[in-house]
């Protein structure tokens, strides 16, 4: 086997190693179980930058590695190709940060074992769902994070937990049933289905069979659009915000969330690739997304809670790289890439100041977010860098997603979509701008200059240093955009492809 | 030296249980535990030596008893289908005589256990080589027998009453069964299955015979509305016991009416009874969940998902009369339903007697904070839960693939409906147990004995070991289809028709 | 004593009535659809008896054509004793000599009719080889003795312990077991006597039944009837 | 077959029959079981107009007599009381439990 | 109509009166009874065939599966059985439901 195949291997079995390492070792030997934690997640890390490098090396001429066991005439097959090493850096890399930060983060919380192990099921299945080959696969991995999520939303056994993921699974499980059912019924119409650049359909099968590939697509977009929180889909996200801060941050911006909207990626990309726009599929999608990008934006504006107001925030933020993929334009699929790293860095960085927030200084909503900034001006500029970043102010990366997206659309003759990155934009800054007027320009609590603690006080390193790189990271993607392998050059390789 | 003794294996299949099993009447309550633990070891090998024998073989093997060529003789028959099954049954065998001697601590009230276990044992393994119908009768009686015994071995009055009403039904099935084996030698003269195969024809005493035959096993096999002696069966038997019945002795006689419908007839030989067949299982999905998702007790609950997951095993049949080209597919997702409900199904019995019998007492509501108290039960009970539900990846996700493969190929998705409804009600009576166990403990919403001492680790790591085999199944589960198709109707032919 | 006939609801009834109605209007059709003509595998037995070891065909086919079968019958009945032995609990009869109060006039009779049934089932071992009768004949009137005895207030002889108990029920089978196993070393298969010596076997095996049958049947009735308390009780009640 | 032959084979039959129906209509349980040995008895005739000498043997000893005696003995355990609730009448002794008990699921 | 139409009938009107009792008695002993009865039926079916045969000695197949089928038959009976005493012993009752199920007890003349 040649490196590329180890590090592809390595990528997918490496979290699941970790966790059964963390079960196994149990709940009392916490420092042994860290330890082994934070190997494994630099292992992945590793791999998965190893897998990404592999996709570069064969970007021309195909995946340089793949493997695969044999099951039916289907098989579970994976392949690092480059759509795929994007999501799989940004899952692997981010877990690395993560889970650093949670060691710090839940160092007094019970259950540790249990929550430690099944993050890293999730991480796994995430990384799985990016470098799966074919949709089986894909949907195999795709509903291990649906269940593995589950103990994690409810970890903290409150009734609002439990609540929240009853809500969860109400969501996440039919969906399911509806994505078992689309993936099958398109093995059986056009068999085999791997992930081809371009569209995997059978020649002349959109011609033959219209009615069937749509009634597909509509189940499969059904499938995918709740973990992707398509309008009407997305009621699961804000609920599941009770989680545990590292979850929120990982999981629901990044990993479980993206997981769905890659899911359509791949599907509109590389499964129905030009058909999808011949059976006219992606105007409706196109048009859904837009609608869930104003939507989730007004929700976000009328949130107090911070947690519940940046999950409306990826609402919106994550239907950028739907309407992207939906224009198919080479430059909108470009922005949907870019915006699928640019988005996981920034919005990481504002949930895990969110959690250092609540813990350090018990404050959960807006509103009691004043003048924070001068009692942790460290990890308030890393938010507001994050913030800006999202709203689109350049330098920082939410720039040239935007910017990539209304020239993506222009080119697809869809000018109405420049009017939604307006307003979105303008109401993007509605509802983040306050946050950075309250941190820095009001007065602070009286509480937090009386107390034990007056003045400055960051959060423990573990938690500070994490939060400041994936910022950094936020303004080096927009700030480096136009270097070889950004994620924004990067994207606007595979779009090419993709649209090819 | 070791060439005979291959050729002798689907004998020693049978016999070395059932030498073992008077052996353990003879030895009683304290030798009788070495006896059942040697005995279930050894049909481990054995098993797997027929699946290999048989794969390498690549078609079916018979062993004529007594050296009696059939139709004088009785023969065993090792094909894929009964391959698969042995094994199936040797390993759950012995990973619930792991648990077993941990679980019946208390060896005095339970000294025949083991004897009776073994019968079971034998019985199983006797009823799936058998190839002829009347000895299959035997075989029937055997299990019957030998599983009620175990239900009311406890002594206690709701176990009792239970096994009564067992017994009843299975006695009934047997004779039902019987009539029909009387009318298909009147009809046919035969009774060796191949022989019959080749003779069957379009004959009223020969339908009339399938259809007793099919009541009587529909009776055993507990398919709705006749479910009704099951759940309070394999809720009060021992827990070890209630996970053999769910796992093995059900699909016993679920096997005889595959050979029938499959291997010597097809569906369609008695016109309509396919579809019969099936609609009673989508009732049995729906009824039985929707049953689970009421009940108080968990043992109730998971005998309840039994009847809703044998269902499942019934869909096979219609799919199989009109699948036209994937009648593949749909035979395997019932044959691999078997396997996977089996591996998973004891994995959830073992786990509720864990609980039962750590804590004392099994009513749901009185389950929160289970994932703490006891991990690695909760752990096994959440992946068995995960095949019942169909995800991937586990058994019942392949399950579920090829049944909906099948469905929407024949053009009749409201199949693929049914087995898509039926996952997502095993979600919520799996959530019912897992979800209270994740909840904070409060001392009003936990009624676990903070002081429970430890179960013996086997009884855990027996539960676990079998649902992760059940989830193995989802992701390495090709050698099994691969074994299972040897010499199966699968292959295309269907005898009677000779199409 | 009231004489109460309890019944089912009407509606039970009706559904049970339709629902026999049915299975007898498709048993009447089936079975008169049977062909008449048909010889089964008579024919077959006919042309092999000859190598059965036995003259008479029933027992031919009981004991070698078929007697995996019988074997597995035998288990059956072994593995019913053992379950009425775990669900009569410790206290039943079958641990201790039944009731010694018994009827004189039983007594007597049973001691009389007892060896003369033994000779019978001796004689009907001896027939089954070219004539009706058998193993499970001569067991069945041997057990029949057997529980005459019982019944007649006949103790059990002190010395079968439990651990004897124990071996009557098991012997048949076991050796029945042994002889089908101890032939594949010879080179056969399960249950095949070797050229010559199916004669024998055959003896030996029907022997052996003879006498587990019967101690198996007379087990069974003496495990199953009622502890001995309760015996007594019933005697006090006046009964 | 002879005349004779028809109608004692057809008296046989409409015996058994006529007891089966007894059997399961006869309130006294120790009378519905006198009248099953009976019935296992004309059974065992039925098999000798059969020509099967063998199974009228077997019938005779195990059928009616092993079963018979058997049932004998349940009968006498439950006093031969064809109601089957301890609510119908007292019964001395014989412990009398919750009514809820028996039935246990189904 | 010949023996074999005779006793074959007559084996499947017992087999039906039987299940008839099965299913509307209670009482646990007259269910053993039933199923006897049933079990007896499909004897004299089994019988009835092998007469088909008008040697003087008939098939001998159907009657030695007969033969299996009698002690077969008295082994459960005599489980069934003692599981009905113990039944009774530990409830004080002889039948699997609850009196509710049942109808008012009317008077016969037995």
């Amino acid at each position: 086997m040649d490196w590329a195949v180890i590090a592809l291997l390595a990528a997918v079995a490496l979290p699941f190693a970790t966790a059964a390492a963390i079960f196994a070792l149990g709940e009392a030997r916490t420092t042994a179980r860290s330890a082994v934690n934070v190997v494994g997640a630099a292992g992945t890390a590793v791999a998965v930058l190893a897998c990404a490098a592999s996709a570069w090396q064969g970007r021309a001429g195909g995946p340089l590695a793949s493997a695969g066991i044999g099951l039916l005439d289907i098989g579970f097959g994976f392949e690092a190709d480059m759509l795929g090493a994007v999501f799989a850096v940004v899952a692997g890399v981010l877990w690395l940060v993560t889970t650093v930060y949670a060691i710090a983060y839940m160092s007094h919380s019970p259950d540790r074992a249990r929550f430690f192990g099944f993050f890293s099921i999730c991480v796994g299945s995430a990384i799985g769902i990016a470098l799966s080959e074919n949709l089986i696969t894909f949907f195999v991995f795709y509903e291990m994070l649906t269940l593995a999520t589950y103990p994690l939303v409810v970890h903290s056994g409150t009734p609002a937990a439990l609540r929240g993921g009853r809500t969860y699974l109400m969501y996440a499980l039919p969906a399911g049933a509806a994505l078992a059912l689309g993936v099958v019924w398109l093995h059986v119409l056009a068999g085999p289905v791997s992930f081809v650049p371009g569209g995997a359909l059978p020649l002349g099968l959109a011609a033959t069979h219209p009615v069937q590939l749509t009634a597909i697509f509509a189940l499969l977009m059904l499938g995918l659009g709740v973990k992707a929180a398509l309008f009407p889909l997305h009621g699961w996200l804000p609920a599941a915000m009770v989680a545990p801060a590292p979850v929120s941050s990982l999981l629901h911006a990044v990993a479980v969330v993206k997981a769905g909207v890659f899911g359509i990626a791949r599907v509109v990309l590389e499964v129905y690739g030009p058909d999808a726009a011949l059976l006219g599929l992606t105007l409706p999608l196109a048009a859904l997304a837009a609608f869930t990008i104003v939507f989730g934006s007004v929700r976000a504006l009328a949130q107090d809670d911070l947690k519940k107001r940046l999950a409306f925030s990826t609402v919106a933020q994550l239907s950028y790289i739907v309407l992207g993929v939906a224009l198919a334009s080479p430059l909108a699929i470009a922005a949907g890439i870019a915006h699928l790293a640019h988005h996981a860095a920034l919005k990481i960085t504002m949930f895990f100041t969110a959690g250092v927030v609540a813990e350090e200084v018990g404050a959960y909503r807006v509103s009691e977010l004043d003048g924070l900034g001068r009692r942790m001006p460290v990890t308030m500029a890393a938010f507001s860098v994050a913030a800006l970043g999202i709203v689109g102010i350049p330098p920082a990366a939410g720039f040239a997603s935007k910017w990539l997206l209304g020239t993506g659309a222009l080119d697809a003759g869809a000018g109405w979509v420049v009017a939604v990155l307006a307003a979105s934009t303008l109401l993007n800054a509605a509802y983040f701008f306050p946050i950075i007027h309250r941190a820095w320009f009001r007065a602070p609590r009286a509480e937090w200059a009386t107390g034990p603690d007056p003045g400055r006080a960051e959060a423990d390193l573990r938690m500070v240093v994490p939060l400041v790189l994936t910022a950094l990271a936020g303004l080096a993607m927009g700030v480096l955009a136009g270097a070889a392998l950004s994620p924004a050059r990067w994207a606007l390789f595979v779009a090419v492809m993709e649209a090819m | 030296m070791a060439e005979a003794l291959l050729a002798h294996m689907p004998a020693l299949a049978v016999v070395v249980p059932l030498v073992a099993a008077p052996i353990a009447f003879l030895a009683g309550a304290r030798w009788g535990r070495p006896v059942a633990l040697v005995a279930s070891a050894l049909s481990v090998p054995v098993a797997f030596a027929l699946a290999w024998l048989v794969s390498a073989e690549g078609e079916k093997l018979r062993y004529q008893i007594g050296g009696w060529e059939a139709p004088l003789g009785i023969g065993l028959v090792v094909d894929g289908l009964s391959a698969t099954m042995l094994l199936v049954t040797a390993v759950v065998g012995f990973a619930v005589t792991v648990y077993s001697l941990g679980y019946f601590a208390d060896k005095e009230r339970y000294r025949f256990f083991w004897a009776l276990w073994l019968f079971l044992l034998a019985s199983m393994a006797a009823l799936f080589l058998s190839a002829d119908v009347f000895n299959l009768y035997v075989c029937l009686e055997l299990v019957s027998v030998s599983a009620v015994a175990l239900v009311g071995l406890s002594g206690q009055r709701d176990a009792l009453v239970a096994a009564m009403r067992y017994m009843l039904a299975a006695i009934l099935g047997s004779i039902f069964y019987l009539l029909g084996v009387a009318l298909l030698y009147g009809a046919f003269g035969v009774l060796d299955l191949a022989h019959l195969a080749a003779v069957l024809g379009p004959d009223v005493t020969g339908q009339a015979a399938f259809a007793l035959i099919t009541v009587g096993l529909v009776l055993k096999t507990a398919l709705f509305p006749a479910h009704f002696w099951l759940p309070p069966a394999h809720a009060n038997a021992p827990s070890p016991v209630s996970a053999v019945l769910s796992a093995l002795v059900v699909k016993g006689s679920f096997y005889i009416l595959l050979r029938l419908w499959t291997d010597v007839g097809d569906p369609s030989y008695v016109p309509g009874m396919g579809t019969l067949l099936g609609v009673l299982g989508a009732m049995a999905i729906v009824w039985g969940s929707v049953q689970a998702l009421l009940q108080e007790r968990l043992k109730m609950l998971v005998a309840y998902s039994t009847v809703a997951q044998i269902g499942y095993l019934f869909l096979l049949f219609p799919l199989v009369e009109i699948a036209g080209s994937h009648v593949v597919d749909a035979w395997s997702a019932g044959v691999f339903h078997a396997v996977s409900h089996a591996l998973a199904k004891s994995a959830m019995f073992l786990a509720a007697g864990a609980v039962l019998s750590r804590f004392g007492h099994d009513r749901i509501d009185g389950l929160g904070g289970l994932s703490r108290r006891a991990p690695v039960t909760t752990m096994a009970f959440g992946l068995s839960g995960i095949t019942m539900m169909g995800l991937p990846p586990s058994g019942g996700f392949v399950v579920k693939w090829l049944y909906i493969t099948a469905a929407i190929e024949s053009g009749a998705w409201w199949w693929a409906i049914v087995v898509l409804a039926g996952g997502l009600l095993a979600a919520g009576y799996v959530a019912r147990v897992v979800v209270p166990g994740f909840a904070k403990a409060r001392d009003d919403a936990s009624d676990l004995d903070v002081d429970a001492g430890r179960l013996p680790r086997r009884m855990e790591f027996a539960a676990l070991a079998l649902a992760l085999a059940a989830l193995a199944l989802g992701v390495l589960g090709q050698p099994v289809l691969d074994l299972m198709a040897v010499g199966s109707p699968a292959s295309g032919v269907i005898p009677w028709t000779g199409q | 004593m009231a004489s109460v006939m309890p019944k089912s609801p009407r509606s039970v009834r009706l559904a049970a009535a339709a629902l026999c109605a049915g299975f007898g209007a498709l048993l009447v059709r089936a079975v008169l659809a049977i062909p008449e003509d048909h010889p089964g595998l008579a024919p077959v037995v006919a042309e092999r008896i000859a190598e059965s070891g036995v003259e008479h065909a029933v027992t031919a086919v009981l004991l070698n054509f078929r007697s995996y079968d019988t074997l597995l019958e035998i288990a059956v009945l072994v593995l019913a004793t053992i379950g009425v032995l775990s669900i009569a609990g410790s206290h039943s009869s079958v641990w201790a000599p039944v009731a010694e109060e018994a009827d004189p006039v039983l007594s007597a009779l049973a001691r009389l009719l007892a060896p003369f049934m033994v000779l019978a089932s001796g004689y009907l071992l001896w027939a089954g080889e070219h004539a009706p009768g058998g193993a499970f004949q001569a067991g069945s009137v041997l057990g029949a003795a057997g529980v005459l005895l019982a019944l007649s207030g006949y103790a059990r002889p002190a010395w079968v312990s439990r651990f004897g108990l124990r071996v009557v029920i098991s012997v048949g089978l076991i050796v029945f077991l042994a002889i089908a196993v101890g032939v594949m070393f010879l080179g056969g298969a399960l249950l095949e006597y070797p050229d010559g010596y199916a004669k024998a076997l055959v003896l030996i095996v029907e022997t052996w039944l003879t006498v587990s049958i019967g101690a198996i049947l007379v087990s069974l009735f003496i495990a199953s009837a009622s502890p001995i308390e309760e015996l007594r009780a019933r005697a006090g009640d006046g009964r | 077959m002879t005349y004779s032959g028809w109608l004692y084979d057809l008296l046989l039959i409409g015996t058994l029959l006529w007891l089966a129906v007894r059997i399961l209509a006869e309130a006294k349980l120790f009378k519905a079981v006198v009248l099953y040995i009976a019935f296992g008895l004309l059974v065992a005739l039925a098999w000798v107009r059969l020509a099967a000498p063998d199974i009228a043997l077997a019938e005779a000893a195990i059928g009616a007599g092993i079963t018979g005696a058997l049932l004998l003995d349940a009968v006498g355990h439950m006093r031969g009381r064809a109601a089957p609730y301890p609510s119908d009448e007292p019964v001395g002794g014989a412990p009398a439990a919750p009514r809820e008990e028996g039935g246990a699921g189904g | 109509m010949s023996q074999t139409d005779i006793y074959t009938l007559a084996g499947a009107a017992l087999f039906v009166i039987g299940l008839y009792g099965l299913i509307t008695r209670p009482h646990l002993i007259h269910k053993i009874l039933a199923l006897n009865i049933m079990s007896g039926g499909v004897f004299l079916v089994f019988v009835g065939i092998a007469r088909r045969v008008m040697s003087p000695d008939p098939d001998p197949l159907p009657h030695a599966m007969v033969l299996t089928g009698i002690v077969v038959t008295v082994s459960s009976t005599a489980y069934a059985l003692a599981l009905a005493k113990r039944i009774y012993s530990e409830t004080g009752m002889a039948a699997l439901d609850a009196p509710d199920v049942i109808e008012e007890p009317e008077a016969s003349s037995g």
